[in-house]
């Protein structure tokens, strides 16, 4: 029996010694009325099968495409230390360090990720994790809307739309009013968000850079809605904040990010890394576990769980959140794949991503009828316009083992023609040159 | 053990990186660009390497340590599980890839393990359809509760109330509140949900029920069919915590019985390990009746064989997850699952249920087993009597650190005083679940002549016990304090 | 740097402590006629980079075919459990034990493998690896020629032609006698070997099963063997120790295997495992490293390298051997791949290559024309009597990713038209009906 | 720790393996058969893993700790290159495949491997040609002994001699014995060769001179140029050992100065990790006269580019591995050399050459050094002295485990009493070499005032000193003793 370990006499025995003649006596509880009805499933397989079975599947997904896809998930490279340290299995097979004599490794690098996030942020505080970066924006949403008890929420289109569907979808039920402000030619319109926000607001939601690939500084956004009692909600692309004007300098409330850029695969969508931060006036605001720094009986340093009383375990319904299981092991490798670059590193892989984009945006401007659909700075990624469907190019490209970008047109009205392309320092210039030869092609 | 912080060195660098051609002045103005440089670690590689090796070994995990942690299914996580999740055809492809048309086909693997698992989940719990979206056991409740709200709203209910057992998980009426409802406590009467307190609660607003079954004294509900009649009754759903689903595999489907909702942990009963906190994954399965409401994209198989992703659900209650979930994780479920088959599945349930049942009658000459019944895949017990000389279930705890196991989960459930709540899994062999029991009753005897000795335990860890208050009061959240 | 982690002011500090003013005044004593005429290398570059570079040499090795290659190395299933476990920084990086109160670890491994080893192949010593089968052949042949100071080694032709050619390469230059006795239709000629060895021979030399995958019972010869003064060496394959009569049961004194059956991957030749075994009587005669238990000064149980005066860093040109790196990894691969399956499991392996093998034989002998090389009892391997070249069946059925066997000819004049097929666990039905349809295709 | 033997329970099973179809007396006549099973180890995979998780954390390596192990190079050991080592295009590849003439071209990724790093070992070193079969340093000495051995037959020389210095490694003269060579042993001087005694012992009987440079106490030989004369002289070869080759890379290439031969220890210079023991890989480097007589197979690159294996060498000395070495471990070495470069080689020796001196100079007033001038990778230090109370090298090597270092090298060379061999590499950041310095300085102090505590040491390790006598006389090998 795979994984359990017993022999018959020891199940024997072990039966004797509770007092049960069978195993199924066991379930007695179980009435005969209770019992499936079916349970057709597949017999067991050797490890030997159902790898050869699973590596069958794997082998079925088309891994080795040049792809320009983005979109706020990036195939960044990933030092191979990240996945040796991160799989021992004194970190991959402990439970959440609520013992935490017995878990000093999990608990000091929560810590020590805090502390990282914290600085790239540059914000006051950091959690241990929520599930992602959709999550995440939802969570700030709602610290600010405990913090304001104000029911109004501003948020900016340019936001990825794949958040802000989460965002309706997890506020349904909640009595909550949001406001979406249109971009303008994908940049993220400060002076509408500006007018929006009022004294109704609880919180104002941007990010940077924005879904279309432009920063910018949010800085007068964020102290018009401080003026007006509205709380400040920015989502950021950890890579650029190595470059970018950080949260804290423009004064937001909360910042939020999906780490999975910080040494996360892509993994068909995840596990990824909801990061999180605040101020800390914030703090008690903020969901999921916090570690803190304390000493022993002998004054030595120690880590624990702390603001415990925040928790659903403890507070149950009048919990700040109803997260438990986090994403501890990727914040782990987060904190791994920070490690292992340091600030240089990071930087110079934010650089290469958005000198690689800037090449790309310039090659492919060159094919006639093709244009940025903005000139506004932009870092990794930007959109652009074809002269013919978006959704045509990628089709007709992938075919060839070619993704050039994702058709905004997916999620935006209007924008059936534009097409968002994404960079990263995996790229070459000879990538770049096929794309714009393909798509030239193409349109030709 | 000093921090990374502490280790770092101004100008020093790890994974080199090819200097870039450009800097930032070249494509961003200055007012976009942050004025200093972020304090990250500066380290060589192997000092980060070493940092972590040695942060490691200051952890228990089940591959090191015997892990009777109560209501979290400590059990072996495979490690073919792994090599699977680490196979490139899956770890490189971007989500998105799904969503355009033409490379569809390149993520019919992917797809397929998305189809087959639901499938399996449908089949291990007699539900009609199952999400794969919920990040973790905590989401798959908000998920469901969303489920549960939307099905009331589409057909006019007016209901805001769920109801939830004292002895719940604290995630039950946390994820509850978060769907909107408000949330009504039932007292358990001889450690099983109150038939009769129930019936009192239950009233034309509650828009449903959740329940944990076998409950967090590992018992079974004796009166679930009069439960599920109950809830029914009055138009509410429904709802099962699966977090203790390991000891039913095989011995009762939830869907058979009545429930119109579950949720998984699949980082419990299906061995993905828990990595320190997560990630998980959380997935939900509805009735019939509920198919309409689950998450948007659901998987569909096309007659010509092909999958797709399917968003034209008009009552679906939306994207809970950017994507479709954690699939690294559901994926070693699935490998787990197939690896197993349904008579591995039965017998790791009935040898989780028998390993709790051995340690139950091995100790329950030696400490107060509150519920000395046959249990389910874990059982409660309770460090009173006054031969403990004041010694308690933590100190029980903190003295089993120093043997080498980790402790089992403490004061929960709260219906319980001084509750040791023991969950040993079926991967644990007889010689380590004696060696257990040995060794606190060890520490039984050394709290009646040495209480002090298990007062003040750990001896042998790292740290000795920390002020947690001090932590909670000081709040040094960052190495920058 | 890559891996050098000091900081220019680092670098600068140190040269100020030594004294030096330069890096290159480090080298003084190299003098400038010394320095390197050329020194022509590639640039450095990124993992990222190094990894893409590898990648595509990986990809340019097709292992997705269907191959029946065996011939003493053989395409078992690894459970994944080996590869996790010996991975781990504390084995993997560790040196040779010298220091036993750190080394504890690799030291308790090391002694388990010896107990394992020894009895698998039910001898009474094992050493703690040499570096492959066909050195172990060599070094248990020493053995012989030390223990008897005699010169002459008789060795059958079914030994692996391998290991011959690596005998008779070894011993070029050390004055011994190497007789070959014939195999006999692919079958081990016991009683020509009977005949060969006589009161002048060190040690006899034969394989079980041997190179054409024919067990055999060696008592009668190793008795013979023992009357006349001259040691006998067996070299065995571990999987099938499970259910073969052992070399302990025939009484050999030296026996010896590639271990790379025993969880180490193919990787086109190595790293592999040499393993040895010998008698009590024989083992201050056996080279390598050895561990011994022991007790510390608290009387605890512990483990050390002993016997050391063996060694060549202790004996120098004395010494039993000049091995010093061995293949520790590879034999606490064997240990953990043993731990994992257990006697019962490694047995089912055995039965399960044998099982495939014997149905590969029906389907391929019902070929017409297609014949086996002898009709005695065979293991997981067997040769086979085509009507055609063998090269040729091979060449142009691997075209179509299919590798049918290993032709003999390579190695055995005269058997051109004979084909070596293994079989493991890890082929399928489907697999073996694949290889008699092409095969028979091609000679029809 | 408890043996896995000890642990073992009779008929419980691990890894599951599906039952076969068959017995063994379907096949094999019983007389084939074996009397009884294998005693083996009979466990749960849990077990297994926990016990191995167990054990290896009672090792000390490189990837937890300062590992100055003199004359081992246990610098940092990157983990890319055991992601590249364990890509599926190389793991699965079975040797004879690049034998069977159809298949060749499934295996061009391997032989491009193996030609390209032969090609980079002979511009690293200035040699003619390599093999890359040896499988370990001293395999990699015998197969240059053998080298030089056929290579006089071929001349028809009568050469039976092989002289080798007294600092050099044991393996040196184990080796050319093993390749059937007579060893003259000469003394050094002044921790050199000594020409006067070189020339005294060079004859015609000399095959060859096995130099080590930097020889064993660090030092470079500045009599190299005059060695090389005088060897040549004779019609002798000059030897290599590489094990001290990260001294000297970018800074000498032993081709150049005249050596003949050369080995390398790849799992020292070349970063690859030592496994605990092995496996290694020694590559060997030979003269353009020495080339016709490398093993066989040779890796040639055709016109068309493609690579195939050559065994028409007459003159070879044969087969020294199975296949073509430890491919495994040399693709490692092949992406450290593809990863460092040129630059990176130089500087990775420069640095080590830099660290080694740094701790010498910070040591000097506090140890007897007694060659103390500039060292090349590493030095040797002497515990002698009446302040150290009777502590000698193996107790400042214990103490330092105490502290968390691997021991440097101690009693080796023999040539210097009490010797500590200090390696430090260059991958180990200057606040460990510090921190090293500081604990090993208090060390020394601490035998001042408390000479038994240093005696005693280590105390906080699993063990404390072992009986070695007891070992070596009870002979206790296996766990049936």
């Amino acid at each position: 029996m795979p994984y359990v370990p017993h022999t018959a006499e020891e199940t024997r025995q072990m039966l004797e010694t509770v007092g049960v003649s069978s195993m199924d006596e066991l379930f007695a509880d179980i009435g005969p009325e209770l019992r499936p009805r079916s349970f057709n499933l597949p017999h067991g397989k050797s490890e030997m099968e159902v790898m050869a079975q699973i590596e069958r599947l794997a082998a079925k997904n088309k891994v080795d495409v040049v792809s320009f896809l983005g979109a706020g998930f990036y195939d960044h490279h990933i030092p191979a230390a990240v996945d040796t340290l991160t799989s021992r299995g004194e970190f991959a097979t402990a439970y959440t360090p609520y013992q935490p004599e017995a878990s000093q490794g999990t608990l000091q690098a929560i810590f020590e990720y805090q502390t990282a996030i914290s600085r790239l942020l540059d914000m006051e505080c950091a959690n241990a994790s929520v599930y992602d970066g959709g999550s995440a924006i939802f969570e700030a949403m709602m610290m600010g809307v405990r913090a304001t008890r104000r029911k109004r929420l501003v948020i900016s289109e340019a936001l990825s739309p794949i958040y802000r569907i989460m965002l309706a979808s997890y506020t349904t039920n909640l009595g909550l009013e949001l406001v979406t402000v249109p971009h303008r030619d994908g940049n993220t319109d400060i002076e509408a968000l500006m007018a929006a926000v009022d004294d109704t607001t609880a919180a104002v939601v941007v990010q940077n850079p924005n879904f279309f690939g432009h920063a910018h500084d949010f800085t007068a956004l964020f102290d018009h809605a401080r003026e007006v009692g509205a709380k400040s909600v920015i989502s950021v692309y950890p890579i650029m904040q190595t470059l970018l004007r950080t949260p804290g300098e423009m004064g937001a409330d909360v910042a939020v990010a999906e780490g999975q850029s910080l040494g996360m695969p892509l993994s068909f969508g995840g596990p990824y890394l909801g990061i999180m931060t605040c101020t800390s006036k914030m703090v008690r605001q903020m969901p999921g576990r916090i570690v803190g720094r304390t000493v022993d009986t002998q004054g030595r340093t120690g880590y624990v769980l702390t603001l415990q009383a925040r928790e659903q375990h403890i507070r149950r319904q009048k919990a700040t959140s109803n997260i438990c299981s986090n994403q501890s092991l990727c914040a782990l490798r987060a904190l791994v794949y920070m490690s292992l670059l340091g600030p240089c590193g990071m930087k110079r892989v934010a650089l290469s991503s958005i000198e690689n984009a800037h090449y790309a945006a310039k090659r492919l401007t060159a094919i006639p009828g093709v244009s940025l659909m903005s000139d506004a700075p932009f870092c990794n990624e930007f959109a652009i316009r074809l002269p013919i469907s978006a959704y045509e190019a990628v089709d007709r490209m992938t075919e060839r083992g070619f993704v050039p970008g994702f058709p905004l047109g997916r999620y935006y009205e209007g924008l059936e023609n534009c097409l968002l392309v994404a960079c990263t320092e995996r790229h070459t210039r000879e990538d770049v040159g096929i794309l714009a030869e393909m798509l030239g092609g193409l349109i030709r | 053990m000093k921090t990374l912080f502490a280790k770092s060195t101004p100008g020093r660098r790890g994974v080199c990186i090819a200097e870039p051609a450009c800097c930032e002045a070249d494509h961003l103005p200055a007012e976009l660009l942050r004025s200093h440089a972020p304090k990250l670690p500066e380290l060589g590689e192997l000092d980060v390497v070493r940092h972590f090796t040695q942060l490691s070994s200051l952890n228990y995990g089940v591959d090191g340590n015997f892990y009777p942690l109560g209501s979290c299914t400590m059990k072996y996580n495979p490690k073919f599980m792994e090599q699977a999740a680490a196979l490139p055809g899956f770890t490189r492809l971007h989500p998105l890839m799904a969503q355009l048309k033409g490379a569809g086909h390149f993520t019919q693997g992917a797809l397929e393990v998305m189809y087959e698992m639901e499938n399996l989940l449908c089949e291990i719990t007699g539900m009609a359809a199952y999400t794969m979206h919920p990040m973790a056991g905590a989401h798959g409740e908000l998920t469901g509760a969303m489920i549960i709200a939307a099905y009331h709203a589409d057909k006019g209910n007016r209901k805001t109330k769920v109801i939830v057992p004292d002895s719940a998980h604290g995630t039950n009426p946390a994820s509850a509140h978060i769907a909107g409802f408000e949330i009504v406590s039932i007292e358990s009467r001889d450690g099983m949900v109150d038939p009769a307190a129930l019936k009192e609660a239950l009233d034309d607003e509650v828009a449903a029920v959740m329940l944990t079954c076998p409950n967090t004294l590992g018992l079974f509900e004796r009166h679930l069919p009069e439960i599920v009649e109950m809830v029914h009754g009055v138009d509410a759903l429904l709802y099962y915590d699966g977090a203790n689903m390991n000891a039913i595999m095989g011995k009762m489907r939830v869907g058979d019985v009545g429930f119109d909702v579950v949720h998984w942990n699949l980082h419990k009963t299906l061995a993905t390990p828990h990595g320190g906190g997560g990630p998980g994954s959380g997935p939900v399965g509805v009735c019939e009746k509920l198919k309409p409401f689950l998450p948007v994209s659901r998987v569909k198989k096309l007659e010509d064989g092909r999958f797709v992703l399917d968003y034209d659900h008009p009552k679906s209650i939306g994207y809970m997850a950017p994507f479709y979930g954690n699939f690294g994780v559901y994926l070693k479920a699935y490998a787990y699952v197939l690896r197993l088959g349904g008579e591995g599945l039965t017998r790791a349930s009935e040898n989780a249920v028998l390993a709790a049942n051995y340690i139950r009658k091995r100790l329950e000459e030696h400490i107060h087993v509150p519920y000395n019944r046959i249990c389910m895949h874990e059982f409660v017990s309770s460090a009173v009597g006054e031969d403990l000389n004041g010694v308690r279930a933590l100190d029980l705890g903190k003295a089993l650190l120093d043997k080498g196991y980790h402790a089992p989960t403490v004061y929960f459930p709260l219906i319980v005083p001084e509750c040791l709540m023991i969950e040993p899994t079926e991967t644990e062999s007889k010689a380590t679940l004696d060696a257990f029991v040995d060794d606190l009753i060890d520490i039984l005897e050394l709290s009646k002549t040495d209480p002090d000795n298990v007062k003040t335990a750990p001896h042998t860890l790292p740290v000795t016990r920390l002020d947690e208050t001090r932590a909670a009061r000081q709040m040094v959240l960052t190495d920058d304090v």
